[in-house]
């Protein structure tokens, strides 16, 4: 494996830097928020800001002077968000794109579920390492709702790979490659109604896991003066910013991964832009909507809400796969 | 190529920190009510920080008082380069009503060197978004400058 | 015994034993005169300790070629007299691929504690005490999984037990340390009545001790007198490992031992304990293929699992909480090698192995915190990395790789976890086996948030005053955590190989009983199995690591390029942040009384610089409050009174009687 | 006869059990685990026992294959075990000694310090 990595390195490289990699989630990842921001704002009647703002609001950063508190652990503070950014962007590319998967073989769903973590981690070692009473609120609130995500995650991940895996005689299937070719023959997974409560948990799991509004405690700007990134100005702010638009597009873009798996043309080109088309009406059906609709939720409410709503979707359609319904 | 880039997207992109430094509110509500849909600051790009770390606009309301004045101060330090103080409201230009009173240290001016001043004892919402604007300018050439 | 013949590997076994406690009596014998040298109290003893271990771990590291990768048993006669009367007379030692990947694991935590101790038992008087103590519990452990008869087992249970106890309350000061050396003794000599019980009533059968014959003999002529043996000898063992019925022991022993102490005990003795267990129920008494034996082994698992890890996260003293998380982590195991498919042993004996590297090297850091701050309390600590960044980095590497963090160990072990129970589940058509992979997967991110816990209050956050002059610990600790935290990485990087090597021959020969009897010349018809380690997921670290630093480079070198093109002093995206990262831009200005300049004091909604460390209890109220009746009952449940646990103890030993009897 | 000697080691082991779990007094608990050794010591004798074996000693010439002998293993056990029940006893005795000196009182609901 490793040997004919090098062997077409420049290809691997073009998926790393262009199509799947950094160019691709920093645009669409900034326009997926930008579309959010200007939805909400027109639920509320309000005209709602530009669509490129994120562009904006990320250069104006990179322009801002980056202060370090005396208090801050001086190298963790810096690198915690490229740390974040780099892992997040290699997660997009392990997310088959109708069919075509950048990298396939190299790690199956239970591997992406623990590797969107080392993004949140790195909040998390950021927020910790800026010293400030604020950041150690923000990244307690944010480990609650890391588990209170994780078990609906965890259990519609078993459910596809259950599905799957009665489909395909084996049983059980982790690989995307695996879940993406059977959609590709018969039919997204969404058709299945014993994925249907997955689909719908999986999309209740997209806003707590993405922090936003109804479940952004961890950033609350009015409580806690934007949690864990309290301290944080200019060009490791922007990357912060950045990688919460690359975390809303990854997020989306496994959902349509694995619930609508089926829809698109054989070319690359248009897949991208029909996956993209998914992914905006997902973000906003799952993240405008709610966050135009309700207000932000106490940290014991969010936990609570996950481990019994969401997760009781998510069981039962373990439970249907597991009766190979 | 990125220094126009960057000076352009501070001017499109200014977050407000809003000090309160005992003001009677009146200048508070206002500038909340310039975020609300009817005057919708948000559509300049305008978006209230949490911490003065993220801020590029201060807006200060109140005459500061005592007791606020190294509360506001230290707050305004830790608002990083190309930064912009707007004082709201007539208070903290000249102390407007509480003008000479013991516990006021009225015109902020006299410590921070101040950017733009909105006059009005609560100023409309339009006379605001005025003033902000010429903020973002001013941010703008300091930008440049920097 | 000429030249060729001492080194002949076959004597190594006995050799790695004999080392060791020849090295305590030689500490013993002289005398207890602490040396001049105040770096290090024991002088030369300590030498010959690390000495000792050396040599024992280098006779078992030459052992692994001949049994790990070809596959044979050595079976060592002490005193020659092998089988007379088709009954074993002598004390045997046999060293399959089994034994000898515990006894590499128990060497090797044994060796690194040893180079730690030297310099960490600084503050200590009677050190020289301390070495021979030592000595004898690495020895005692190494024989308990190399012999094969099942009486020298019991010898090295007590051997191991007292040095233990006498270990643990070696710091007579320390808060609670001879109450939980007391309440270790109490249980601890309980299970091991209930051990020498089951001895007996087996001898009392089958007229013979020695392993292999037992294996042979007991699994066709099960009588009620065998059940109650299999019963005492199970109860006798989980004793030794610490799960759940006696998993306060733990918490309190590894709470007041010294944190090389603490290795070795949780990283060791645990191991031990799951040594006995599978040896228990895969040889002797070969009950596993029944589902109620796989239900047990994993019910207790899970429970031991998911009961330690909320415990953990509601302590308040850094080794409690890490006490409780090598109970869960243990708990793992136990869920693992229960299963009985070759996939779930491999995976479980996999996770024993990285749980002692990441979990000694997170005591070892424990320890050193201690050793500079002289507390370990979550409450009093903070921002000690900006004083202590070496002791940071390691532990973080050990925090990582317990919370399953994808590139370390903790994950790949846990992850083929997560798939044997899966399987199994699949193949068994039983929805009992998915619920261990549900509480599997929970349990490894409630560890992940306590160990963000114990970053948060103890590494990270803000520094009290008391610590200003806190220093980083001797080299010898880090040289300690280095190796540890080395392995950690390299175990996590190369799964594939190192299962392949360690731990697949391991499970092959727990699989393979026949070849275990023949070994020692007895007759046996078992079948050889053929054993599949095949794998569903897919998993490649070393592909991954390479991306992720592609992906690195690709956003520093545009970082890097910005400063050097003179737009202004904070050039491109990213110029600030790399310009910082090297130190060129201002620095935080300190005026004369100390007082950091307000644009460098932290945010406090305008207060001036107050301390207020964010850490300890206050964290997770979330969690905690909706989860309050679960942890006050918790609370009260480990009442810390000795007659309590007993309870457990004896109630623990009559379910597993009248469990046996309905059962086998 | 010999089943006699069985009923009263278990008899023993479970007594020692007893005193362990209800005595709060710490030289009791002490005591109960030194009861359930001797039962576990007497569990191991009565089963090396064969009605009319004599004790298991050579002498020159008395050597006969008709001879009877007590199963000597067991036995050897015993003496192993009696040895570990006593360092048990030796070891639990000073830690009571410390506990006292330090804690101040014998009595196991006091002796808490480390719990939940």
């Amino acid at each position: 494996m490793t040997a004919n990595i090098f062997l077409n390195g420049l290809q691997y490289l073009g998926y790393i830097l262009i199509f799947p990699g950094f160019l691709f989630c920093f645009l669409c990842g900034m326009l997926l928020v930008g579309i959010d921001r200007k939805l909400v704002a027109r639920m509320q009647k309000r005209v709602g800001p530009p669509i490129l703002q994120p562009f904006y609001d990320f250069f104006k950063l990179c322009g801002k002077e980056t202060i370090v508190p005396a208090a801050a652990e001086r190298t963790t503070f810096l690198v915690a968000p490229i740390v974040g950014l780099a892992a997040l962007v290699v997660i997009q590319l392990f997310i088959p794109i109708h069919g075509f998967t950048a990298f396939s073989g190299m790690a199956d769903i239970v591997v992406i579920l623990y590797l969107l973590l080392i993004p949140a981690l790195a909040a998390i070692l950021g927020a910790a390492a800026s010293g400030s009473p604020y950041a150690g609120i923000g990244l307690s609130r944010e480990m609650v709702t890391i588990i209170a995500c994780e078990l609906p995650l965890v259990l519609v991940l078993l459910a596809v790979a259950k599905t799957v895996g009665n489909a395909l005689g084996t049983g059980l299937c982790f690989s995307m490659s695996e879940i993406a070719e059977y959609q590709l023959q018969n039919g997204s997974l969404i058709t299945k109604f014993s994925m249907i409560p997955a689909a719908i948990a999986f999309a209740m799991v997209i806003p707590g896991e993405t922090g936003s509004h109804p479940f952004d405690t961890a950033e609350a700007e009015t409580e806690i003066c934007e949690g864990m990134h309290a301290e944080y100005s200019g060009a490791p702010l922007a990357v912060f910013k950045l990688s919460h638009a690359v975390k809303v597009l990854t997020l989306t873009s496994l959902f349509v991964a694995l619930f609508f798996g089926g829809i698109g043309t054989g070319i690359i080109a248009f897949d991208g832009v029909i996956v993209f088309a998914l992914c905006v009406v997902a973000t906003a059906l799952f993240i405008s909507f709610v966050h135009a609709v309700t207000a932000r939720l106490k940290i014991e409410q969010v936990f609570k809400y996950y481990w019994t709503v969401v997760s009781g979707l998510a069981l039962v359609s373990l439970v249907l796969a597991w009766y190979g319904m | 190529m990125f220094k126009k880039l960057i000076a352009e997207s501070t001017a499109k992109s200014p977050w407000l920190f809003h000090i309160n430094s005992g003001s009677c509110n009146g200048c508070d509500i206002e500038l909340v009510a310039v975020l609300t849909p009817r005057y919708d600051v948000e559509r300049l790009g305008f978006k209230l920080a949490g911490s003065p770390r993220q801020a590029d606009i201060v807006v200060v309301t109140g005459p500061v008082t005592r007791q606020s004045l190294d509360r506001v101060l230290s707050a305004i330090s830790q608002v990083p380069e190309p930064r912009c103080i707007v004082t709201m409201g007539s208070c903290p230009q000249s102390g407007n009503v509480f003008k000479g009173s013991y516990s006021v240290c009225a015109p902020l001016s006299k410590y921070v060197h101040v950017d733009v001043d909105i006059a009005g004892c609560a100023p409309k919402p339009e006379a605001i978004m005025d003033g902000l604007v010429k903020a973002t300018e001013i941010l703008k050439q300091k930008r440049g400058q920097m | 015994m000429n030249l060729a013949n001492m080194t002949d590997y076959h004597h190594f076994p006995i050799y790695s034993v004999m080392v060791l406690f020849l090295g305590a009596f030689i500490i013993a014998s002289t005398g207890s005169k602490p040396s001049k040298d105040p770096k290090n109290p024991a002088g030369f003893r300590a030498w010959i300790a690390l000495c000792a271990t050396a040599l024992s771990l280098f006779f078992l590291g030459s052992l692994v070629k001949p049994v790990m990768l070809e596959g044979e048993i050595i079976s060592y006669w002490m005193g020659s007299r092998a089988i007379a009367g088709g009954y074993a007379i002598g004390i045997a030692m046999e060293v399959d691929a089994l034994s000898l990947f515990f006894a590499l694991l128990i060497a090797t935590a044994v060796f690194v504690s040893a180079i730690y101790s030297i310099r960490y038992m600084v503050h200590d008087e009677c050190v020289p005490q301390y070495y021979v103590l030592y000595c004898m519990l690495a020895g005692g452990v190494l024989g308990l999984v190399l012999s094969g008869d099942i009486f020298n087992m019991f010898i090295m249970v007590e051997i191991l037990t007292f040095a233990a106890v006498a270990l643990t309350s070696f710091r007579t000061k320390v808060y609670g340390a001879l109450e939980a050396a007391f309440k270790y003794l109490v249980v601890g000599c309980m299970g091991s009545t209930a051990i020498l019980t089951g001895v007996i009533m087996l001898y009392a059968q089958y007229h013979t001790l020695n392993l292999a014959q037992l294996a042979n003999l007991v699994p066709g002529t099960m009588n009620n007198a065998t059940k109650l043996a299999f019963a005492f000898l199970y109860i006798g063992f989980s004793t030794k490992a610490f799960i759940v019925p006696f998993h306060p022991l733990a918490a309190d022993a590894h709470g007041a031992a010294p944190a090389s102490i603490s290795v070795l005990i949780s990283g060791v003795l645990t191991k031990s304990g799951i040594y006995g267990i599978i040896r228990l129920t895969y040889f002797l008494f070969q009950t596993m293929n029944l589902g109620s034996m796989q239900f047990m082994l994993v019910f207790i698992g899970s429970v031991s699992m998911f009961v330690c890890v909320t415990m953990a996260l509601a302590q308040h003293d850094f080794k409690r909480l890490l006490a409780y998380h090598s109970i869960s982590q243990i708990g793992y195991v136990l869920a693992a090698v229960g299963l009985s498919t070759s996939l779930g042993i491999s995976a479980g004996l996999y996770h024993a192995m990285n749980h002692t590297l990441f979990k000694g090297l997170l005591f070892l850091a424990a320890g050193a915190v201690l050793h500079e701050t002289g507390t370990t309390d979550l409450g009093k600590l903070g921002g000690l990395s900006k004083k202590m960044p070496h002791t940071t980095v390691l532990f973080l590497i050990g925090a990582f790789s317990i919370s399953g963090v994808p590139p370390f160990n903790g994950f790949a072990s846990k992850w083929m976890i997560y798939q044997a129970t899966y399987q199994k589940a699949v193949e068994s058509n039983n929805i009992g086996f998915l619920l261990v992979t549900i509480v599997a997967l929970v349990t490894s991110t409630l560890t992940l948030a306590s160990f963000v816990k114990v970053t948060q209050s103890v590494f990270f956050g803000q520094m009290p005053k008391e610590y200003e002059n806190v220093k980083e610990v001797p080299f010898g600790m880090r040289l300690a955590m280095g190796i540890l935290a080395c392995l950690c990485i390299v175990t996590g990087l190369f799964p594939k190989t190192v299962t392949g090597v360690l731990t697949e021959p391991a499970a092959k020969a727990v699989a393979n009983v026949g070849e275990y009897i023949t070994a020692m010349g007895f007759k046996s018809n078992l079948p050889v199995p053929n054993v599949t380690f095949a794998q569903v997921g897919v998993w490649e670290p070393i592909n991954w690591l390479l991306i992720l630093c592609i992906a690195l480079l690709a956003l520093t070198i545009p970082a890097v390029a910005g400063k050097y093109d003179r737009v202004s002093e904070h050039g491109g995206p990213l110029g600030a942040a790399i310009e910082m990262v090297s130190g060129k831009n201002d620095q935080p200005t300190v005026d004369e009384n100390g007082e950091v300049d307000t644009k460098y004091q932290l945010f406090y909604g305008g207060e001036k610089n107050v301390y207020s460390q964010v850490g300890g209890g206050d964290l997770f109220w979330g969690f905690k409050h909706n989860w309050r009746h679960y942890f006050d009952f918790m609370h009260n449940l480990h009442s810390g009174i000795v007659n309590d646990y007993a309870l457990w103890a004896v109630v623990a030993l009559a379910l597993a009687i009248v469990y046996m009897m309905i059962v086998l | 006869m010999i089943q006699f000697n069985y009923v009263c080691a278990f008899f023993l082991i479970v007594l020692g059990f007893y005193t362990i779990v209800t005595k709060y007094n710490l030289v009791k608990t002490v005591i109960g685990m030194s009861i359930m050794d001797y039962g576990v010591n007497l569990l191991i004798i009565s089963i090396g026992y064969t009605p009319g074996g004599t004790a298991p000693i050579f002498t020159k010439g008395e050597l006969t294959q008709a001879s009877y002998f007590v199963d000597p293993i067991p036995q050897a056990l015993t003496l192993t075990s009696i040895v570990i029940g006593a360092c048990v006893t030796a070891m639990s005795m000073s830690l009571v000694m410390r506990l006292h000196e330090s804690y101040g009182t014998l009595d196991t609901r006091e002796i808490r310090r480390l719990r939940g």
